[in-house]
């Protein structure tokens, strides 16, 4: 078996849900003839067809609302947002509907659906193309929000979310597309959703993360094994619902915690991590929990994006400063 | 200059607002006995709509949109549609609703502030209500799409207001529709109001219709207070869509008789001799004065129908008023399938709690 | 000077600023003739005509988007969404460009708009009518989100957001539009935005809250005063940018702190709160941060609406909890 | 059944692609004088996508969005605008923007990842290029709302292509526009992509003109090959917008010679063979043929053209290219007009990091 990329991960578990199940419906602009633009759905027409294999108008919005129809009907569809600087104008529809559907029918119908999009900087793309919106989606209710971080996961996770039975934001870290590769069984093996997944295990410091950041988390913690801090790595892949017990545990052990992400600081995700610590872990903590981020700042353009960007050296600096606090 | 693209946007009415015939009726309407159904549907609906104004003025229900005056509209889509099409309505054509199965109750109950309203008991694929202007053409995109790929011919229908007419969210629906070819009904209920917006306000367009001109496919505009228009139109807009003839909108031409809703107060953007002058184009007058010329409606069956709808009604007001409160803690139970285990604490935290608020 | 209700102190700081700056224009859904559906704009268009407000067609994304045109031809729009249900459809637009229009020219056009809108639930409305968004605005680099909690906040503070040279997000609680009356002299003088106001001062913890829920937060504070215990409260009034100093140095000397919220809690605004405690107060803290919020469900329709907006009752537990902690 | 509405869409064009005169030209037409100075941007235009694509080929600058084949839109366009009204483009009419002063190197700047470029040198008031496809018609109503008011009869001028009339925003945008008769002009290219979606994708509209019917205007098409029938009808509707007549949607039909940007390969979605035979219909050399055949063009008058509009663009290159980086702080900058002090912590850690991630 040879390695894959995370984009033909994610191609691989379309491809084998499709093939599977013939609800799943894939829509979306220039998800056709051209594979989409990442090349996420390359081939899929040719196998499963127009019907299948849909290519939208250029209507955002309505690739969320037609997917909420589509689901009510016992469809499964997996629709694509191009980036998710487009995503935005989706959450009016998630919210009010797909959302609440099973709640407003009190079960009668549901929707069934999967948002995918890619996130995140780092590749030099155009402008409204390296958008981190993950925290503004954990706080919709009814609707779950899941980011993979390798090849694997990708596979496994996005298999999870379109057999999930209630709607999920999918966003791929457009950064690790093509970084490295990794063997994935296509044996239609799903992960676990709502679970945090421990990468490392580490008794000094734990470092929570998700999507592109582990791969800057992961190289921060191997250098810092060179210098002798053992840190465990939690991925929290599915960010909502979020699997808080995973962390507590760590933070019981480490007793530090340092959160990475790379959406601006202010109300990002981290802050409900660290806010859950701040009630429940009070008497754990040796130290302050420390939130590595990218800026209040909007997400410049290429030529600075680096910057926005938390580094590998950031996140070494804030985890030795955790370590040093009295 | 050369012209390279013609349209035009028919108009159609059968029975004026005095109740005579302006052209030959179709064939379902030469039979008397075909329309009366119709009409005691659009008595039973105003019934309704006064009862549940009455509620809410006694304060036991919340906030209420009213039918009056749009009764045609609901009732003549209800009536042609194929039970296992699917209705995406909005909120003013209870007629649709109730005669596809919804309980007069679940709309009361609603309207009360109650999610168990949509679990409709005897309507099991029908979309609930959409109360954001505007968004669910674009679900009923997706539900006709579902439909298409089914290959049942079957139809969605979706009902929307002149108001919504102007949200993206519709165009792009339509834009849609046109391009997949969608068995697709769009039925445009314009009462020239959108709240207190006019229709003047709303769009320089001088109908609805012609927004289908931008989509691609037919539009037309009918008299919405003359049911047998409505269903006429609405029936040969099904068969289109079952042959595979696409999507149609049609713009059915009404007035709102009442407030915008339990909460607003119309008197203050429209006049009373606007609003008494509309009387004269209501729906259930002109159904009743064709068939009383017809002889096909007596006085005695005019009071058999009235005792009978508020019998009717007042035994679905009995029930909704008997229906006990939901536990607090319910807002939980369908809000997954399964509960992720992160909200376990909280539902259990008002389970404890109990029904203490309610 | 006869006392008014919150929604008469928006009306009158509108119509001050109207007479004051002719760039000011009031635009949205039945603001004209009818006044707003909630009368926030009544007598508006009598006085300054139907070009300066403005009835606009039934279309929230325009509405926002609109305001964002004006703005940059130097008018000082302010839109008013109906409710704030409606107001997720604004966000591609505010995050895509209101927010980002002076970075992306480097200063050359801004966007200094204002979007108001009521929120929170409490008053028995319709679905989508009962809505606490202002967590997802406050993670948007680039605006101002501000929520007034008195007539007199919501008069200084509206003119001060309408004053502003950057967009503002300004959200009315309904539940308080008419709940109580202040003496609002009407002299055109703003709050300074950017800052928390603390509202009564206490020595044994710290409550801070903004909007409708400053009503029960206040209760709550009269109900504990009369047992001895003594909270400060403070009134957040701009949750972007967020003032932490004042937030830090109250717990800096009370050690303690419940934040309360309406919204859900995952990715609420109080996450943000209790990570910035977490990370530099950990040594002020003699017990856990606890956040009394609105719960991780869909905001229920009216009938349950009272279960799920935190009640006086809650509020005072967790008081008396996080006092007891040892 | 009666008709109540009917619309017709014309088609103008004065040269045909191999520059014959199909109908009579305009005045402004009939001066060759007034014709090569487009020539001549047309051409610069050309010269300065060339290049760009080589810079970015070359690992020079990001991703570029070409406009290729689409140069007498751009054009025509910046052509007839009077210097005070406001431009609200998308990214492919870059001739429109060069024509009102916005400088190459300020474009080169934008696709290379840089904010300083939408701080245009020369051009003060329009705004920059609109990434997210269809937003900023609606940001244009807001801009005409603004000029209307001001009443010095300045018009704004919205160009978008044929993907971005799916947005729903767009239609929000033109119906307002219509709703109050707004100084707006909306230019469609119609390049027939919108990146690989073909326009029988992207509507069942035969024409875009024709959306503006939804919206209660005037749309009308032309060939946007024939940089005269541009000119000419932008003018008109600019005329028309200045006179108080209200918005005007123009469908400028063209071909999208290029990739949709350097990101994308054309090829896995359309043949050689149909690319190459477009080559027949682009805009430039059928007025070079025209000029020529009018005598007034000369093959001398060609290659100094060649050799200034390389030599014009190489400057602006070299500028480009010797732009020093931007401090990572900057992007603290122009946040806000005054940055809150909740970030000038943040400001200060960039600050003190310097330019080392440049
Ligand atoms: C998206 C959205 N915006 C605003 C509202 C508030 N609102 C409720 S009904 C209404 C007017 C709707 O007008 P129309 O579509 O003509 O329907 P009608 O009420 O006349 O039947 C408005 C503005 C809403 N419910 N949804
Ligand atoms: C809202 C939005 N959705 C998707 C994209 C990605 N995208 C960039 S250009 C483009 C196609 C635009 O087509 P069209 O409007 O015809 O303009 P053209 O590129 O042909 O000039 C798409 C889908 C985007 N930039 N914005
Ligand atoms: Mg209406
Ligand atoms: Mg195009």
């Amino acid at each position: 078996m040879s390695e894959i990329t995370l984009v033909e991960a994610i191609n691989q578990a379309l491809t084998y849900e499709m093939a599977h199940d013939p609800g799943v419906i894939v829509l979306g602009e220039d998800v056709g003839a051209n594979g989409g633009v990442f090349r996420a759905t390359l081939g899929l027409q040719e196998k499963f067809g127009e019907d299948r294999v849909l290519d939208t108008p250029l209507s955002e919005v309505l690739i969320g609302a037609m997917s909420i129809g589509m689901s009510v009907m016992k469809l499964r569809p997996v629709a694509e947002i191009q980036f998710s600087g487009f995503l935005y104008s989706n959450l009016d529809h998630i919210i009010n509907h797909a959302s609440r559907m099973r709640n407003r029918t009190q079960g009668r119908l549901s929707c069934p659906m999967v948002i995918r999009s890619p996130s995140g900087g780092g590749i030099h793309a155009p402008e409204h193309h390296s958008e981190s919106p993950e925290a503004m989606f954990a706080h919709i209710p009814g609707i779950r929000v899941v980011i993979p971080s390798s090849p694997l996961r990708a596979y496994r996770l996005l298999l999870a979310a379109i057999r999930d039975p209630d709607p999920v934001i999918f966003l791929e870290p457009t950064r690790l597309y093509r970084l490295f590769k990794q063997e994935v069984p296509d044996n239609g093996k799903a992960e676990l959703l709502d679970v945090c997944l421990t990468i490392r295990e580490g008794r000094d410091i734990t470092l929570v993360s998700w999507g592109a950041m582990m791969n800057e988390v992961q190289i921060a913690a191997e250098t810092l094994s060179e210098e002798g801090i053992e840190a465990e790595i939690i991925d929290v892949a599915t960010i909502k619902p979020l699997d808080m017990e995973t962390i507590l545990n760590s933070v019981a052990k480490t007793g530090r915690c340092v959160i990475v992400h790379e959406a601006p600081r202010s109300a990002g995700f981290g802050a409900e991590i660290a806010a859950n610590l701040a009630e429940h872990a009070l008497l754990s903590l040796f130290a302050p929990v420390c939130r590595v981020t990218g800026y209040d700042a909007v997400m410049p353009l290429a030529r600075l994006e680096k910057s926005y960007i938390p580094s590998v050296e950031k996140i070494i600096n804030a985890v030795k400063k955790t370590i040093a606090f009295a | 200059m050369s012209i390279i693209a013609n349209f035009q946007i028919p108009y159609t009415q059968f029975l004026d607002h005095t109740g005579d015939v302006v052209q030959p009726l179709p064939e379902f309407a030469l039979d008397c006995e075909n329309l009366t159904p119709l009409y005691r549907a659009m008595v039973e609906n105003r019934t309704f709509d006064a009862k549940a104004i009455a509620l809410q003025r006694t304060g036991r229900m919340g906030t209420y949109a009213s039918s009056l005056g749009q009764e045609a509209i609901g009732v003549g889509i209800g009536s042609i549609m194929r039970e296992d099409d699917i209705l995406v309505p909005s909120y003013r054509e209870y007629g649709a609703q109730f005669w596809r199965g919804v309980r007069m109750k679940e709309i009361l109950l609603y309207w009360s502030g109650d999610e168990r309203s949509n679990n409709f008991e005897n309507q099991k694929t029908d979309l609930p209500i959409c109360v954001t202007i505007g968004a669910h053409p674009a679900h009923a995109v997706g539900v006709a799409y579902a439909l298409k790929l089914r290959g049942k011919n079957q139809v969605a229908v979706c009902t929307l207001g002149d108001g919504a007419t102007s949200k993206g969210d519709f165009y792009e629906a339509i834009n849609a529709a046109g391009v997949w070819n969608l068995p697709l009904v769009f039925v445009v209920s314009n009462n020239q109001f959108a709240i207190s917006i006019r229709y003047e306000q709303q769009t320089a367009a001088k109908t609805i219709a012609q927004k289908a001109i931008a989509a691609g496919f037919a539009g037309e505009q009918i008299d919405g207070n003359d049911v047998i228009a409505v269903r006429h139109s609405v029936d040969q807009a099904l068969q289109k869509a079952r042959r595979g003839g696409g999507p149609t909108l049609i713009e059915a031409i009404t007035y709102r008789m009442s407030d915008h809703t339990t909460a607003d107060d119309a008197s203050r953007y429209r006049s009373k001799e606007e609003l008494s002058e509309q009387w004269a184009y209501e729906p259930i007058s002109r159904l009743r004065n064709y068939l009383i010329k017809k002889e096909a409606w007596t006085k005695d069956e005019e009071d058999t129908l009235i005792k009978n709808s508020a019998a009717i009604v007042q035994e679905e007001v009995d029930e909704y008023l008997n229906t006990p409160p939901r536990e607090p803690s319910s807002m939980f139970d369908h809000l997954y399938e399964n509960l992720p285990a992160a909200y376990a604490e909280q539902q259990a935290e008002l389970m404890e709690k109990g029904s203490a608020h309610v």
